[in-house]
């Protein structure tokens, strides 16, 4: 891990290996999460994240070694670690299209005390839309459920999976908060394309390359580091032709959401 | 006048039979995705079991044996055989096929192929005079279990969680699990109930032919089939409409037209129904 | 094999042993194994040559009905019998005649099963004899109003033809209803019979609905109305008369009570004594097949023409009495009886109707 | 690329265009015409609206009043695969391709759609070089080159995306839908995607109706900016004036990270 | 070695056609030698079987069609040629032709319709046409179908050299025939440029659409081919068992159709074929044994309905599948 003092880690995965339909999707990947803050898991596309996390959760079928905080969890049941206190947002959201809003957010309850009112407060547009067909939801309208489920409840640590996906840009922000305020009382494994998220979010990085771990540190040290980035990431390049990229593009965060203007 | 007054009543005595048998259909297949060909079975069991315990225990407790029967049947099926191929849509349809053919050749093998005369209690053989009809008790008594179950229904599906879970869980299992909650719990109990309505009709099938047939459910699914897909998937409120109206339908045709036209009008029925919603949706 | 003077003679039986008819099949089966002891003097041989009996179910399943007819033919069968259900036979029939080997049709009640071919005999009554002996309950049937109640399938309709041509000719008005045979409410039906207001009624009705139909006409009143009359089908179907079975006359081919008591004869005794128990319904049948094919074999031998003309004419005692073979049309004329359920469910014998008076009219030879 | 903005003959038009479920306005009478070799952007808050406003014009979804008009046709009443016959294509927001069959036969079958032989029940596909060369084009076209054996179903989020964009292309549409194809692609792949897609204006000469969120994306792409909010069209001009725009400001874009 | 890949079923046809000359016995498998018409009959059921699921596959595995209608246009076929033979005597020459035609025309009529919905709404307007037409059979329609009990080939409508329980071998080659007509058609239906929109449509429909491609005109088309095909092999099971009965008009058929399909791997080349062969062969051999057997196993019924679910568990995928497995495993 990286220098100075490491704090607890709350889950600890240690060759985690994944084979579907034949192929080798992970081998030996192993990193910890901190029992505080945002761990985030970065990577190009297909390097494994999203299948990173349904291992985790036991929605791949994994091998190796994971243990959430003491007990090995490897082949355990979903409904039970989720008990346990693992939150997850998948990343195509996955809001139960026939059932109403308010539905889909009574289904997440788990204790008597539900946080409702941090959900409304955040996501304002579900109570307006409490009736409604989720499935008639807007495709951002549905990542704020989706992210509503999680927020519901008290867990132990938060999978989410790309939650900026698709979102314009001032909800892009909002989900930011968000999940900042979320993160002061909840660990969050977070897998994020948009690194001006990730930049804001920073806690430590892990970073998978074909399958493996290429590079765990502090977030913003990869960040710092442009030609780090750009070779694990690849990103920081000029992005398009007719100038306009330089005051926008050439940040190492490459491409920094709404920070154009 | 009281020819159609008889021919009503007597209609909807078979719409509530082919509810008591859709509304499980209905819930198996529009909440638990399958299929189900071995839910007349099901309905076959219920009925043998009733003609087993009713003159040991009496009617009433027949009729409980049956459900009993039903509902336990079809959770062991539900556990033993679908249970293992959740995901597997069309192999869980496969599995229910084969049990109907398998299921049905049992009962030939331990009852014989022959109806066993129902022990019936007197009283539902017997007919109530009604606006100078005379109705067989035995429809009134169908209706009036038609009436209880869908009521039951609806309150379970609306007011208790299960019918949440059992409506999220049909859409994407994997993300029920992952908020917590162990579906499969879940579906057991819609088989179990499905299970269980069949029960009751095939006991008071039982009493409705005067005979227990192991044929008899599955010459009775086909309908509930229509039934079903007519009022619409997974609607419990739609098969009852729907119910009402295939019953009403074919009891009236076999008599104004020539018997047997209704099973026709009724499968009609079915073609334009669809066609006509596939309209609406168009629109 | 033919020719050959110690092989075997070589018969299939193709009947249902599963499906919607074993228990047919099973008392066909008791019943031949007993008919071919009884024939044979228990020796199993005729002239010195073992009779080799094989066996095929046909589920009820023309299809499969055909394919082991032919099967047992490619194995070198002369003799072909059985056939439970009507369709079965209907199907097999031709298959013999186009093979020239001889077939003895079982309980398969059809009409369209006698003079079919010279190479088909049957062992067992067809529709039209059940229908004499209903018309035998109502005297003269000039200016009687018949109604027919019957399945709307083959067997319904066979029977409603005979009527219209049996009592229909007699100078009765005949109208019919139809009902299918998958019917789950009979009260419309029931209720067009009572409004028939006929003298007589006439059911043909098999299958597993028949309770529920009974009870429908007896609750819309039409049994205490008319006079009902019906076949008597196997035993274990009784009970499904309920309530109705006293207000019904019915017909029957065969019950054991026909053949108990003062009717005792001969035959009956030894096939009772062989099957081990009382007879039901179809096991003349089988006996019978039995001393039609041991009579073809010990006077025709290996050679089937020589088989038909031992049969064609051959008339002998059966279970039911005297039976006859009539040489035109290769019915087999026997005698039926009328009955009634006395108290405590279980029918009891009026009258014994003599093959005469039960005999369908003479066809000629369709092929 | 912006010299020939506002000239030549408008390929897609919509007037009042507007749908209705029950009582709710998806979308509010939305007219906006797009020319040859014009790249429209369409940005808007989620649930503007922009999704439905394709499945609009490409026949997906019925229109409660309003036309399209295609090249010059009134194609409002047609089926979506008479309106791709005439040079209409789309992609989706959520990547739909073909999951059982190849990447290379996804390719094929779209470019199949275009250059005929589809109704050939009895010859082998391989008489068609035609169209398997067109494939491979666009396969190369998305860099997916490499993967062409790969089962589609079996592709990461990312390569989905390109794949779309392969089958787009596969068709050479004159009009091309694209709804957030940048949705989920990691951030090293965007570049290239991007040129992928200014290219479709580009050497294709066909137009472009373009949703995107990703800023400094459609900003780098984009001719003009349409703004949709509440299924209405809010605004629709060169980046410039609707960045500038303060109704724009508020609705859509919010305060800085 | 790729020739083998490439020819095997050349030689396989041949084998097969041969088997009539062939006088070996397999004792278990057949109860007479292979070239006896008894076991020759079954052969040939089987292999008509075998193209009949395979002619479903093709709506089934290939396009992702659900039709529980299929065994009505089988029937067509059969009972067509039937009364076409037997009431109006015409020569089977003309009558099978003429049979196939109407099958196929029902087929384009009744896809036309069934076509406008889709999923399960489709699976149940294809039965509902098909219970129609089983009602009708069954109910000596027009006089035609000779009701509940079926109506009889009339062999003299038959050129002689197929009459006869001598001549099974001429009909064993037929339904061989049959057969092979069935492969090489969905084989060059599948890998044509038409198949591949079938398999795009099984994917995503859609999709298929905004591409330009009509999806309901292909899903007609693979819905009038498998038709033909079934009316074909209905003519063909005329022939065998010499008549025509309402059951073959029933939902039971279609149903064993796609038992048949799935048991041999749906999608595959031969899987279907597999399938229908072996279960044609338990229906009818289990009917020979079972009688013998105690309890419910004298039930072939219930056999072959346990042997069904059995299969589904431990081959998924089909037999097809456990062979590609079974060879892998070999291999590596
Ligand atoms: N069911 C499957 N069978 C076979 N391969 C799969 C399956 N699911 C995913 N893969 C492969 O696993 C690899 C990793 O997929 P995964 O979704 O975890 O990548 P990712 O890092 O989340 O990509 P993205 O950033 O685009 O979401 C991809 O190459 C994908 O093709
Ligand atoms: N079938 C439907 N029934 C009811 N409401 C619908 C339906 N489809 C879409 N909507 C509503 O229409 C609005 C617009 O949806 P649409 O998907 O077009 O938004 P969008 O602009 O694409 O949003 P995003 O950028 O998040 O994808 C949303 O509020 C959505 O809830
Ligand atoms: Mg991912
Ligand atoms: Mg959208």
């Amino acid at each position: 891990m990286t220098a100075g003092i490491e704090p607890q880690s709350l889950l600890k995965v240690r060759d985690l290996a994944v084979v579907l339909s034949g192929l080798s999707i992970l081998q030996g990947v192993s990193f910890d999460v901190a029992d505080t803050g945002v761990t985030v898991l970065l990577g190009r596309n297909g390097v494994g994240k999203t299948t990173t996390l349904r291992a985790i959760l036991g929605l791949a079928p994994a091998t190796g070694s994971l243990t959430f905080d003491g007990d090995e969890i490897v082949g355990r049941r979903t409904h039970e670690l989720v008990q346990k206190g693992l939150g997850y947002v998948p990343e195509d959201r996955c809001v139960f299209a026939g059932l109403t809003v308010a539905e889909n957010l009574r289904l997440a309850e788990r204790t008597k005390t539900s946080a409702y009112d941090l959900v409304f407060e955040l996501f304002p547009e579900l109570k307006k839309r409490a009736s409604q067909k989720a499935g008639s939801l807007s495709g951002g309208q549905q990542q704020m459920l989706a992210l509503g489920r999680v927020l519901l409840t008290e867990n132990r640590l938060l999978l989410v999976d790309e939650p900026t996906k698709g979102l314009a840009p001032k909800v892009v922000t909002e989900v930011a908060d968000a999940l900042a305020r979320v993160a002061v009382r909840v660990p969050i494994l977070l897998v994020e394309q948009n690194l001006a998220v990730v930049r804001r979010l920073a806690g430590d990085a892990v970073v998978l390359a074909a399958g493996q771990v290429a590079w765990t540190g502090s977030a913003s040290e990869l960040l710092g580091d442009q030609d780090l980035t750009k070779s694990l990431l690849g990103v920081g390049a000029s992005i398009d032709a007719d100038g306009r990229g330089e005051e926008r593009g050439a940040h190492p965060d490459g491409g920094t959401v709404g920070s154009h203007a | 006048m009281s020819t159609i007054v008889l021919l009503a009543v007597t209609g909807l005595g078979l719409s509530a039979l082919y509810f008591l048998i859709a509304s499980g259909l209905s819930l198996v297949f529009g909440l638990a995705d399958v299929l189900n060909f071995a839910h007349g079975w099901f309905l076959t069991v219920g009925a043998y079991a009733a003609y087993w315990a009713t003159p040991k225990v009496g009617f009433a407790g027949g009729v409980a044996a049956g459900v009993l029967a039903g509902a336990v049947v079809a959770a062991l099926v539900e556990l033993v055989m679908i249970r293992p191929l959740y995901q597997r849509t069309i192999a869980q349809v496969l599995v229910t096929v084969g049990l109907s053919l398998a299921g049905v050749a049992l009962f030939q093998a331990l009852f014989s192929p022959d109806a066993r005369a129902f022990p019936s209690p007197k009283w539902t053989q017997q007919v109530v005079d009604l606006l100078g009809a005379r109705v067989p008790v035995k429809s009134l008594l169908l209706i009036a279990g038609a009436v209880v179950v869908l009521a039951a229904l609806l309150a379970f599906l609306r007011w208790t969680r299960y019918g949440l879970i059992i409506r999220a869980g049909v859409e994407n299992r994997e993300m029920v699990t992952a908020l917590g909650i162990d579906v499969r719990k879940a579906f057991t109990l819609v088989f179990a109930i499905g299970g269980a309505a069949a029960g009751l009709a095939g006991a008071l099938s039982g009493v409705y032919f005067e005979s227990v047939t192991p044929t008899g459910g599955a010459s009775l699914l086909i309908f509930a089939f229509i039934v079903v897909v007519i009022g619409g998937m997974g609607s419990i409120t739609g098969s009852a409409v729907a119910a009402v109206a295939v019953g009403l339908l074919q009891q009236f045709v076999n008599y104004y037209g020539s018997a047997g036209a209704g099973d026709v009008c009724a499968v009609a029925l079915l073609a334009i129904v669809l066609l006509a919603r596939r309209q609406t949706r168009q629109a | 094999a033919s020719g050959d003077q110690n092989a075997p003679f070589k018969v299939g039986l193709v009947y249902s042993q599963s499906g919607a008819l074993a228990s047919y099949g099973q008392q066909y089966k008791a019943g031949f194994a007993a008919g071919l002891a009884y024939a044979t003097n228990g020796t199993g041989k005729v002239n010195g040559r073992a009779v080799e009996v094989s066996e095929a179910d046909d589920a009820g399943d023309p299809n499969k009905a055909v394919s082991a007819a032919k099967d047992m033919i490619g194995k070198g069968v002369k003799i072909l019998a059985g056939s439970t259900a009507s369709g079965v036979a209907l199907q097999v029939a031709p298959i013999a005649a186009q093979n020239k080997v001889l077939f003895v049709s079982g309980p398969a009640a059809t009409d369209g099963v006698t003079g079919v071919n010279r190479y088909t005999f049957r062992s067992g009554r067809q529709s039209y004899q059940d229908v004499l002996t209903a018309k035998s309950f109502i005297g003269d049937a000039t200016g009687k109003k018949v109604l027919v109640f019957a399945q709307d399938s083959a067997f319904g309709k066979a029977n409603e033809a005979a009527v219209k041509a049996v009592i229909g000719g007699a100078g009765a008005t005949v109208s019919s209803i139809l009902v299918p045979a998958t019917a789950t409410d009979f009260t419309p039906a029931a209720v067009q019979a009572k409004n028939a207001k006929a003298d007589l009624v006439f059911v043909a009705w098999a299958g597993t609905t028949a309770g529920a139909m009974w009870q429908s006409l007896d609750q819309q009143g039409v049994l205490g109305a008319t006079q009902v009359v019906t076949g008597l089908d196997q035993k274990s179907t009784w009970p499904t008369f309920g309530a109705a079975g006293g207000k019904i006359s019915f017909l029957s081919h065969y019950f054991d009570g026909a053949t108990t008591g003062a009717n005792e004869n001969a035959v009956a005794k030894a096939a009772r004594e062989k099957v081990g128990g009382p007879l039901d319904l179809f096991h003349p049948d089988g006996f019978t097949a039995a001393q039609l094919i041991v009579r073809a074999l010990s006077e025709g031998g290996d050679d089937v023409e020589k088989q038909i003309k031992a049969l064609e004419g051959y008339s002998f005692d059966g279970v039911k009495g005297k039976l006859t073979v009539r040489a035109e049309d290769h019915a087999l004329l026997q005698p039926m009886f009328q009955v009634k359920f006395g108290s405590g469910g279980q029918p009891e014998l009026i009258k014994a109707v003599d093959p005469q008076d039960c005999a369908p009219p003479a066809a000629a030879m369709k092929s | 690329m912006s010299d020939h903005v506002g000239t030549g003959p408008a390929v897609l038009a919509t007037a009042g265009l507007t749908w209705r479920i029950g009582n709710a306005t998806i979308v509010d009478g939305v007219s906006l015409d797009l020319r040859a070799g014009e790249f429209l952007g369409v940005i808007g808050p989620n649930g503007a609206g922009k999704t439905s406003l394709f499945n609009l014009i490409s026949g997906l979804r019925a229109a409660t009043a309003g036309t399209v008009e295609l090249l010059g046709h009134d194609v409002t009443r047609l089926a979506p695969h008479r309106r791709a016959r005439r040079g209409l294509g789309r992609t989706f927001q959520a990547s739909s391709v073909f999951g059982s069959l190849s990447v290379r036969e996804n390719a094929r079958l779209a470019a199949q759609a275009q250059h005929g032989g589809s109704l050939h029940a009895w010859r082998s596909t391989k008489g068609f070089r035609a169209v398997a060369e067109r494939a491979d084009e666009c396969l190369a076209a998305v860099g997916l080159s490499g993967r062409g054996e790969a089962v589609a179903g079996t592709l990461a989020h990312g390569e989905k995306r390109k794949l779309e964009i392969a089958l787009l292309l596969a068709g050479s549409p004159r009009v091309m839908l694209l709804d957030e194809p940048m949705a989920g692609v990691a951030a090293e792949d965007v570049p290239d995607l991007v040129e992928v897609i200014r290219g479709l204006t580009g050497h294709i000469g066909g137009a472009v109706l373009m949703v995107e969120h990703h800023m400094e994306v459609i900003l780098g792409l984009a001719d003009r900016l349409a703004v949709m909010h509440h299924g209405a069209l809010l605004a629709c001009d060169t980046p410039d004036v609707v960045m500038a725009n303060p109704v724009v400001q508020e609705a859509y874009l919010g305060e800085e990270l | 070695m790729t020739y083998l890949r490439r020819y095997w079923p050349i030689g396989a046809v041949a084998v097969l056609a041969f088997l009539p000359y062939a006088g070996i016995s397999v004792p278990g498998v057949f109860d007479g030698p292979l070239n006896s018409p008894g076991t020759l009959q079954l052969l040939a059921l089987c292999l008509l079987f075998g193209g009949l699921a395979t002619g479903y596959d093709l709506l089934f595995g290939r396009t992702g069609l659900l039709s529980f209608g299929h065994a009505l246009f089988v029937a067509l076929g059969a009972y067509g040629a039937d009364v076409l033979i037997g009431k109006a005597g015409l020569p089977l020459a003309v009558a099978a032709p003429a049979a196939i035609l109407l099958g196929t025309t029902v087929a384009a009529a009744v896809g036309a319709i069934a076509l406008r919905v889709t999923g399960i709404a489709f699976a149940m307007v294809t039965l509902a046409f098909a219970q129609v037409g089983a009602i009708l059979a069954a109910r000596d329609a027009w006089g035609l179908t000779g009701g509940d009990e079926g109506l009889a080939l009339d062999v003299s409508g038959l050129p002689s050299g197929l009459v006869g329980v001598v001549n099974t071998y001429k009909l064993y080659w037929v339904s061989l025939a049959y057969l092979v007509i069935v492969m090489i058609v969905v084989r060059r239906t599948v890998s044509s440029p038409t198949g591949r929109v079938l398999a795009g449509l099984r994917d995503d429909e859609r999709r298929v659409g905004v591409l330009g491609l009509n999806p309901y005109a292909f899903k007609l088309f693979a819905f009038v081919l498998a038709g033909a095909l079934a009316a074909a092999g209905g003519v063909v099971h005329l022939l065998l068992v010499q008549g025509a009965d309402p059951k073959i008009a029933g939902s039971e058929l279609t149903l064993s159709l796609l038992v048949m399909v799935v048991l041999g791997g749906p999608g595959t080349r031969y899987g279907p074929l597999l399938g229908g062969v072996l279960y044609t062969y338990l229906d009818y051999r289990l009917t020979h044994v079972a009688g013998g057997l105690p309890g419910p196993l004298k039930q072939p019924l219930f056999v072959l309905g346990v042997v069904f679910i059995l299969a589904v568990y431990f081959f998924p995928g089909g037999i097809a599948q456990l062979r590609l497995t079974a060879l892998r495993r070999a291999v590596g």
